[in-house]
């Protein structure tokens, strides 16, 4: 386990040193200069304004300096300054992150509870007309854009009938605590996790029944069956348990949609998250911030593949050994 | 309801355990037959073993799911007739009536021993799920009995293996637990579906002892399905043969065995390998044509930089010749190294040490390309005629693909593979066909073609035949001693079945472990082995007794 | 607003986007000043029509030669701290602070030959030569009033106390929840007796736009600024009755916006192709259609809300006709598929509405046969492209400073070519007249003279477009209508609020 | 086998509907400067019409442009984005998974290692950040979606490759003398096609789906009249224009439902195991 831990590590830092060498390639390869940005923000640029930036910002270092620099402020956690909100990047992602997490990981498990029992209704029922609804929503589901999903909810559930709020993480002002504030949060929470997590609810279900056909054939159910065990045993005894493993296998890979996904999600509905703060980092071309929402996001994902390999740890004990 | 039925029993005869009468199960509607089996019955009584057989698809395992009513639903249904358990019909039972049934009264295991335990829960928790639901004992008594019953089927150290999970279990341990698992109720019938087919020679034995003596103890009544005659010979007091969804012939093992009434029987008889050494002995003299000297060949597996690694060794210091024309043959149980020879001797894999001497070429030290003027000589067939052929080119393309390889003229070299076709026996038409469009037989014919399309002097076959049906693998054995006779090939034959060894090699290799523990003319070393080790695999081959006693001609029915 | 003010009351406003610090010397970005506004005071403010009007600075005075100004500050003054304000803080800001923090205020101060204060309540600025524009230069955006006990001395970007903001307007800092809201309080020591109105100021921050509108409709803030509310959201807020939109309060920036055209790229260097963009322009739709509403067409190169303006130029109305005659004139022949002559556009990356504009002038262009080209970048590289002259059309829009020297001859000034630098004459316009006109406009202390120049100017400006000027921009001011007396003067929202109240509801 | 592939495939209902569905979207993109001579972004009625005035069917847009024109015309770049993508992550992924999957050792491993680093890092925020710094406009989008799609199908393909390999027809072939690349060309890819084409038409859905995500953020080509920059554009005036986002969206949500019904017909057209199954 420790073992298994340790080279999972391993290869987060692997991966996150790649994300890093990324950056810093992206920022140079970039057209434009941050200085120059800057200066023109402040309503006038002289040369010595900009310069004086450049020094500022270590611009004038040669590139392996820069990136030297760069690396080591990664690694105390400085991901950089924006120059367009005038704020280090890290307190600006920081100050987004629990937002995020909220969003993406309430999605997760919605999709993966919902993916799952309705996979699993739907390989139990085969070639009914449960099966066939499960499989025309699922591919409905996955082959409509997020983005748009997420307008087409608004449209009805906010603007036409009234029901949720349309935008935001809480009602602005109003002073509520307690059970009320939670209850206002949810409220803001249901359109922004449900239209994340239909997609991703319909991948896994569509997963989730074949995974389950497949389980369902195999020898071990017959076997099961044999011994005289219910139905409904078989399927919570045996077939999910089984069938759920490459689900697992894929939700960690996943992971890293998931999270992009709730950059078009939260830019919808304004959920104050990192996928908004990127959403106004694409429009102002905030590089910067944009790297730094990469950064975070696949040290996110690296998260959420350490959570379903554990996951997968707790329900497989054949992993010890492979790995 | 289930529905009693009393039916007219003569006098005196103890009424059968179970009647399976007029059973047809129709097939979809797109199959190759209308139904799965059809009209079939027989009786199980108490206290007996009564075996199935038959050819793949004949029906054996239909009939066996039904008796337990685990036909696969859509699929499959009961179109009619009825089974009766003590005079009841399974069939018309309620499901929970069924399931009653199952587990308790009438237990079955299955073939693949690998796939038919739930990878996911420890198999003490797989055989207490039985005693959970058939019986209302308590915990500690559950316990008890899942470790009573793991002793009983021998395995070691019952209550650690208890909490095991079936991966860390070898394919025999796991085989043993479906056992206990079918027991652990003690019931009335035991269905026991290819228990063994995916296990070697040895294991095989101690599984076919196992569930006789518990048969014998429980006097229980046991159907046993199979397609091996040795197997059958072993342990069957009656036997039905299926073929084509029927059944041909049923009656006493004795009588199926030695005088089969079916046309059908006698044919399945006759095409098993005779496991006769051959009579013509070819002088070992003169200069080798092939020589393995110290082969070694270890695979390191698990070898991350943090983690041990293991070694296993499959070659280990490997000595072996083969002569001009002779046919030496290499056997020993599933692992124990006789492909990884095989392959190293064609160049598919660099041995980690020893030399092997072509005409006195060590092929070892070559290179790719200095290795390239010898694959001519040297060619391989191998163990699965389907596998071996790619499916997405013309069987003459397949032919002609290594002569072209060696710059034979496109044209020059697709007239030769035609005519290699009719060689083995093929129409030269065949050619023009996909791989898929023809039969194992004329598959595996196929690839002995390509082999020799190269006109190599050493022919490597590695379990060329044992993918095939009994019959077939009687007509490509005779067509490669055809062959070996007409270009006076030396051949390197693989294989694990001790019978086919006799009957064809010359000289027989025994390989245990990645090493040869005995060596010699195929007279000398089935007629008087020296290593215990192939002393207890001749023990192990099925039914002995019976083709010593009733030799099968060892030819396929013409 | 006849009523009589009621002390009292909370004001709410939207502050977006969050400003990076409060500390007006070190940081003038919009939302800075608006914040900051209230907390720091300069020495004077501007009316409406960009007159001075008294703030620190009790009275002043102009020599008749245009080179000595002399500014009385008020009285009884005090820091924030308790600490007097005097003279020597006025000093201290004009001659060491703002000229090491602030490019403005560096370039209007080298204009002095000296600056000293004879007394404590006095301060003498001698210029070089004459520049009567210098009297637009106090605005807090341009020259706020750092406390001198404080800063002198110190390295400033990094004085500790740059967290809380020391000044001697109407409120003081109290607390700002990063992300949340800036909670200002009443200055109770203010000098102004009885002011300010209000008792305290919240800022929030509001990151989205539709939340911001909604935050407005609900009543939950009063205020809104600049573009706070997109566009087409503002018609539909104007009509709430709890609402008001007022558009004046930015006639000290008087934001001009218009198409920049390279002048050294063919053929965009001819004046008839670029008199023919403007006719190809329809620029009431933009303004309808794209801003919806908000703005006037620009005439020429002065807003018409800055001083010296003169309508009596030329004029460019919607006419294609009038384009493809001056086109042809040009020898622009259109080709197979009605193609005179292709040119590449580089909008602004500052969001949606910037976008549409540049497809309305893919479009409108397209029709009189010039083929547009969008191309795509992002603020960092739009400067960089823009400053170094490596565009073909871009857009872009200025502050004019309440004065043509300051905020309008930057961009038409030959002299002002200078590669790399943002906002200068990057088109590469040369016309000596132009050049003559604008150095003689500067110096005139006469005020008609100057008007003459200018008008000269522009009729001339307008004649050769150097710019394809679009609108003259106006942002709303939303405010909830029990808010009074806030957008009193042409800094509008920077303004103090001193004199801002709330009736009860 | 082709025709019981044909057949297999005619079956499927879902896999005919997908593909009529797709051949009506080529349709319309081919005949795209037929049904609508128009430029799309021609500002031709007023602004904010609702569908089915002044002769637009779709309405218009908040600038007046026919929303049915862009439509058509979208198909365009959905099309091309999607496909030329497609090809190219192939093209890596197909070169990758091979190399990796037959020489396998230490540069198969390297190669894997790198995909599955490709496979972690999250792709929309990556293609978000490649087309944001190298500037919106076709070749970064494509490139940007291709450089994330690889990473799936080298896996898919060195799987398929690596158990090819060892397969005894590819044996046989390396008994025979072939050259290794001969062998890669001609004896294993052409048994991986199978599942190429599977993975390749369900990656041109999502390619069509990136796309149309990244025009939605605003980083699309700005000289492309696409689907998603139709729906992004739309999204402030949701409120008062409704149909401005509907329709394209529907475009999308069609155009990637066929494409995904036509992948899932050749998956199982494909699967001689499930083929016998769906018949049943
Ligand atoms: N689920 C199924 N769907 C369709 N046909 C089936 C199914 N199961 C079995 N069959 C068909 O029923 C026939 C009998 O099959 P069965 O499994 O009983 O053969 P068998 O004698 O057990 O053969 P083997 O020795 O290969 O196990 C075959 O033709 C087979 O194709
Ligand atoms: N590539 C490999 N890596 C690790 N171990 C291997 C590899 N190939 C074979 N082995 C192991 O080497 C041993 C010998 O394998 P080999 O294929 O030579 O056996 P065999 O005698 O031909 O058996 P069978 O009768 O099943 O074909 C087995 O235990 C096998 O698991
Ligand atoms: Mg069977
Ligand atoms: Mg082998």
């Amino acid at each position: 386990m420790l073992q298994f831990l340790l080279s999972r590590l391993v290869k987060a830092v692997l991966v996150l040193g790649v994300v890093v060498i990324l950056n810093f390639l992206l920022i140079h390869a970039a057209p434009g200069d941050p200085a120059t940005v800057m200066a023109g923000e402040a309503g006038a640029a002289d040369q010595a304004f900009v310069d004086q930036l450049r020094t500022q910002f270590g611009l004038d270092q040669p590139l392996y300096v820069q990136l030297g620099t760069y690396v080591g402020h990664i690694v105390q956690g400085d991901l950089g300054f924006s120059f367009r909100q005038q704020r280090p990047v890290a307190d600006l992602l920081l100050e987004r992150l629990p937002a995020t997490v909220v969003l993406t990981l309430s999605a997760f498990v919605l999709a993966l509870v919902g993916g799952v029992a309705l996979g699993l209704l739907a390989a139990l029922n085969v070639g009914k007309w449960a099966d066939s609804a499960i499989t025309v929503v699922a591919l409905l589901s996955y082959a409509t854009p997020i983005y748009w999903v997420g307008l087409m909810l608004v449209l009805v559930f906010s603007v036409n009938l009234g029901w949720l709020p349309a935008f935001g993480y809480e009602t602005i002002g109003a002073g509520y605590s307690g059970v009320e504030k939670l209850a206002d949060i949810g409220s803001h929470m249901f359109l922004p996790v449900v239209t994340l997590g239909l997609f991703y609810m319909a991948v896994y279900t569509r997963m989730m029944r074949a995974s389950a056909l497949e389980v369902a054939s195999m020898d071990f159910v017959k076997t099961a069956r044999a011994k005289g065990q219910t139905e409904w045993n078989i399927v919570t005894r045996h077939v999910l348990r089984n069938a759920i493993l490459p689900i697992l296998t894929v939700a960690g890979i996943q992971a890293g949609q998931l999270i992009g996904g709730s950059i078009l999600v939260e830019s919808v509905f304004a959920w104050p998250g990192l996928g908004r703060l990127t959403f106004d980092a694409v429009l102002q071309r905030d590089y910067q911030v944009l790297l730094g929402v990469f950064f975070v996001t696949s040290v996110l994902v690296i998260a959420f593949n350490i959570l379903t390999d554990l996951l997968y740890v707790l329900i497989d004990p054949r992993v010890e050994i492979t790995t | 309801m289930p529905q009693t039925e009393t039916e007219t029993q003569a006098p005196g005869v103890a009424p059968p355990l179970l009647e399976i009468k007029n059973l047809t199960v129709a097939l979809p509607d797109e199959a190759e037959r209308p139904f799965a089996v059809e009209k079939v019955r027989y009786t199980l009584n108490p206290d007996e073993i009564l075996c199935v057989v038959g050819e793949s698809g004949s029906g054996k395992s239909v009939t066996a799911h039904a008796i337990m009513g685990l036909l696969p639903k859509p699929d499959l249904r009961i179109a009619a007739g009825r089974i009766l358990y003590r005079g009841q019909n399974i069939v018309a039972m309620s499901e929970a009536e069924q399931r009653a049934l199952r587990g308790h009264r009438i237990a079955m295991i299955f073939q693949e021993p690998m796939t038919a335990l739930n990878p996911l829960m420890r198999v003490g928790d797989q055989i207490e799920e039985a005693l959970i639901i058939h019986t209302d004992l308590d915990r500690k008594a559950r316990k008890a009995r899942v470790v009573e019953m793991l002793d009983a089927v021998g395995l070691p150290s019952p209550e650690t293996l208890r909490k095991s999970y079936p991966f860390r279990l070898s394919g025999g341990q796991r085989q043993r637990v479906m056992i206990a698992m079918a027991l652990a109720l003690k019931p009335d019938i035991l269905i026991a579906d290819e228990p063994t087919t995916a296990l070697d020679v040895t294991t095989q034995k101690q599984i076919l002892d196992l569930i006789k003596t518990i048969q014998r103890e429980h006097k229980m009544a046991v159907l046993f399905i199979t397609h091996d005659f040795g197997v059958v010979a072993e342990i069957a007091d009656r036997v039905a043969v299926m073929r084509h969804g029927r059944v041909v012939e049923l009656g006493p093992a004795q009588e199926v065995l030695t005088a089969p009434k079916a046309e059908y029987t006698r044919a399945l008889i006759d095409s098993l390998p005779h496991g006769r050494p051959t009579d013509a002995t070819v002088a070992r003299g003169g200069p080798a044509l092939l020589a393995a000297e110290g082969v070694t060949k270890v695979y390191r597996s698990g070898g991350t930089r943090v983690s041990k690694r293991t070694e296993l060794v499959v070659s280990d210091n490997i000595y072996l010749t083969i002569h001009p024309g002779e046919t030496v043959g290499l056997v020993g149980e599933s692992g124990s190294g006789k492909s990884t020879l095989a392959r190293a001797i064609v160049g598919l894999l660099k041995p980690d040490g020893g030399r092997i001497l072509f005409q006195g070429t060590d092929l070892l030290s070559l290179d790719r390309a200095g290795f390239r003027p010898f694959r001519r000589h040297v060619q391989m067939v191998f163990q699965d005629p389907y596998a071996s052929l790619n499916p997405r080119h013309k069987v003459a393309e397949i032919i002609a693909q290594g002569p072209i390889a060696f710059g034979t003229p496109r044209a020059e070299a697709l007239a030769r593979a035609r005519e290699l076709l009719g060689v083995v026996g093929l129409d030269a038409s065949a050619g023009g066909r996909y791989p898929h469009e023809f039969s194992g037989g004329q598959r595996q014919r196929i690839s002995i073609a390509r082999a020799l399309a190269m006109e190599p002097q050493l022919l490597i076959a590695d379990e060329p035949v044992s993918a095939l049906d009994a019959s077939v693998q009687a007509q490509v054995l005779d067509l490669l001693a055809d062959i070996k006779a007409k270009l006076n090939l030396a051949m390197l034959f693989i294989t694990h079945d001790l019978r086919v060894a006799a009957q064809i090699c010359d000289t027989v290799g025994v390989m245990q472990h990645g090493r040869i523990v005995e060596y010699g003319a195929a007279t000398e070393v089935f007629g008087h082995p020296t290593d215990p080790y192939t002393r207890a695999l001749l023990d192990a081959i099925p039914g002995q007794a019976w083709h010593a006693s009733h030799p099968p001609s060892g030819g396929p029915p013409s | 607003a006849e009523e009589t003010p009621v002390h009292g009351g909370t004001l709410t406003a939207i502050i977006q986007p969050e400003p990076p610090m409060l500390i007006l010397g070190l940081n003038q970005q919009a939302p800075t000043q608006t914040v900051a506004g209230k907390i720091y005071e300069s020495l004077l403010t501007y009316n409406f029509d960009l007159s001075p009007r008294p703030s620190l600075a009790k009275s002043w005075e102009v020599s008749d030669d245009g080179l000595t100004y002399t500014f009385h500050l008020q009285e009884g003054v005090t820091w924030h701290d308790g600490e007097p304000f005097t003279s020597k803080d006025v000093l201290f800001s004009f001659t060491k602070f703002l000229p090491d923090t602030h490019p403005r205020a560096r370039a209007l101060m080298s204009r002095a030959e000296s600056i000293t204060a004879p007394d404590d309540r006095t301060v003498v600025i001698t210029l070089k030569e004459p520049f009567p524009a210098f009297l637009q230069g106090f605005e807090m955006s341009t020259t706020p009033i750092m406390p001198a006990h404080i800063y002198e001395g110190t390295d400033y970007q990094n004085n500790p106390n740059n967290n809380t903001p020391i000044g001697t307007g109407p409120f003081m800092f109290d607390e700002w929840v990063k992300g949340s809201y800036i909670h200002l309080v009443k200055n109770p020591n203010y000098w102004q007796e009885g002011k300010p109105y209000l008792d305290d100021i919240y800022f929030k921050v509001i990151p989205d736009a539709a939340s911001r509108a909604l935050a407005l409709e609900n009543g939950e803030v009063m205020q809104s600024q600049y573009n706070d509310i997109e566009p087409f959201d503002v018609q539909r807020l104007a009509a709430l009755p709890h609402l008001q939109v007022i558009r004046k309060g930015y006639e000290f920036v008087a934001p001009l916006m218009w198409l920049e055209i390279n002048h050294r790229v063919e053929p965009l260097g001819d004046k008839r192709f670029r008199q023919a963009i403007l006719y190809a322009l329809d620029r009431e739709f933009i303004r309808d259609r794209i801003w919806f509403g908000l703005g006037r067409v620009a005439t020429g190169p002065i807003n018409s809300v800055t001083k010296y303006y003169d309508p009596n130029v030329p004029r460019y109305d919607y006419d294609p006709d009038k384009a493809i005659a001056l086109l042809d004139e040009m020898g622009l022949e259109p080709d197979g598929d009605g193609v005179r002559a292709t040119v590449k556009f580089l909008p602004l990356a500052y969001g949606e509405t910037w976008q549409r504009l540049a497809e309305y002038v893919k479009q409108a262009l397209g029709k009189v046969g010039v083929k547009v080209v969008l191309e795509s970048t992002d603020a960092a590289g739009w400067g960089k492209r823009v400053a170094n002259w490596d565009y073909e059309i871009t857009t872009d829009f200025l502050y004019q400073y309440a004065d043509p020297s300051i905020g309008v001859s930057r961009t038409y000034l030959s002299s002002n070519i200078r590669q790399g630098v943002l906002f200068t004459n990057t088109m590469g316009y040369k016309n000596p007249e132009v050049d003559r006109l604008f150095e003689e406009a500067a110096k005139e202390v006469d005020p008609e003279k100057r008007q003459d120049d200018y008008s000269q100017l522009q009729r001339l400006i307008v004649e050769d477009v150097p710019v394809a000027w679009l609108l003259e921009m106006e942002f709303p001011n939303i405010l909830n209508t029990r808010v009074h007396d806030a957008i009193t003067t042409a800094i509008g929202v920077n303004e103090t609020y001193a004199d801002t109240w709330i009736s009860p509801e | 086998m082709t025709r019981d592939f044909l057949l297999a495939f005619a079956r499927n209902k879902g896999a005919v509907i997908g593909l009529a569905i797709v051949a009506v979207i080529i349709l319309m993109a081919v005949f795209a400067d037929v049904l609508y001579p128009q430029d799309p972004w021609d500002m031709v009625g007023l602004p904010f019409a609702p569908p089915m005035t002044d002769g637009m069917l779709m309405g218009s847009d908040m600038l007046g442009r026919d929303i049915a024109a862009g439509i058509v015309h979208g198909a365009r770049v959905s099309l091309l984005i999607g496909l030329t993508s497609t090809l190219a992550a192939v093209f890596i992924g197909v070169l990758i998974g091979a190399i990796a999957g037959y020489y396998g050792g230490w540069l198969g491993d390297l190669l894997m290692r790198f995909t599955e680093l490709f496979q972690t890092i999250p792709n929309f925020v990556l293609v978000v950040v490649i087309v944001a710094i190298f500037t919106p406009s076709l070749t970064s989008i494509v490139t940007a979606i291709a450089l994330v799609s690889w990473a799936p199908l080298a896996r898919l393909v060195r799987g398929e490759v690596l158990s090819l390999r060892s397969r005894e027809f590819v044996q046989a072939a390396v008994t025979c003398g072939q050259s290794n690349g001969t062998i890669i060309v001609k004896q294993i890819l052409p048994n991986c096609l199978s599942p190429i084409i599977v993975s390749a038409s369900l990656m041109v859905a999502t390619a069509i789906l990136l796309e149309s995500s990244l025009s939605f953020l605003g980083l699309g080509d700005p000289n492309a009249m696409s689907w998603g920059f139709m729906v992004g554009s739309a999204r402030t005036v949701l409120r008062q224009a409704w149909w401005m986002s509907f329709f394209p969206g529907v475009a999308i949500l069609v155009t990637v439902l066929g494409l995904n019904l036509i992948g899932e017909g050749l998956n199982d057209a494909f699967n001689p195991r499930l083929r016998r199954k769906r018949t049943a």
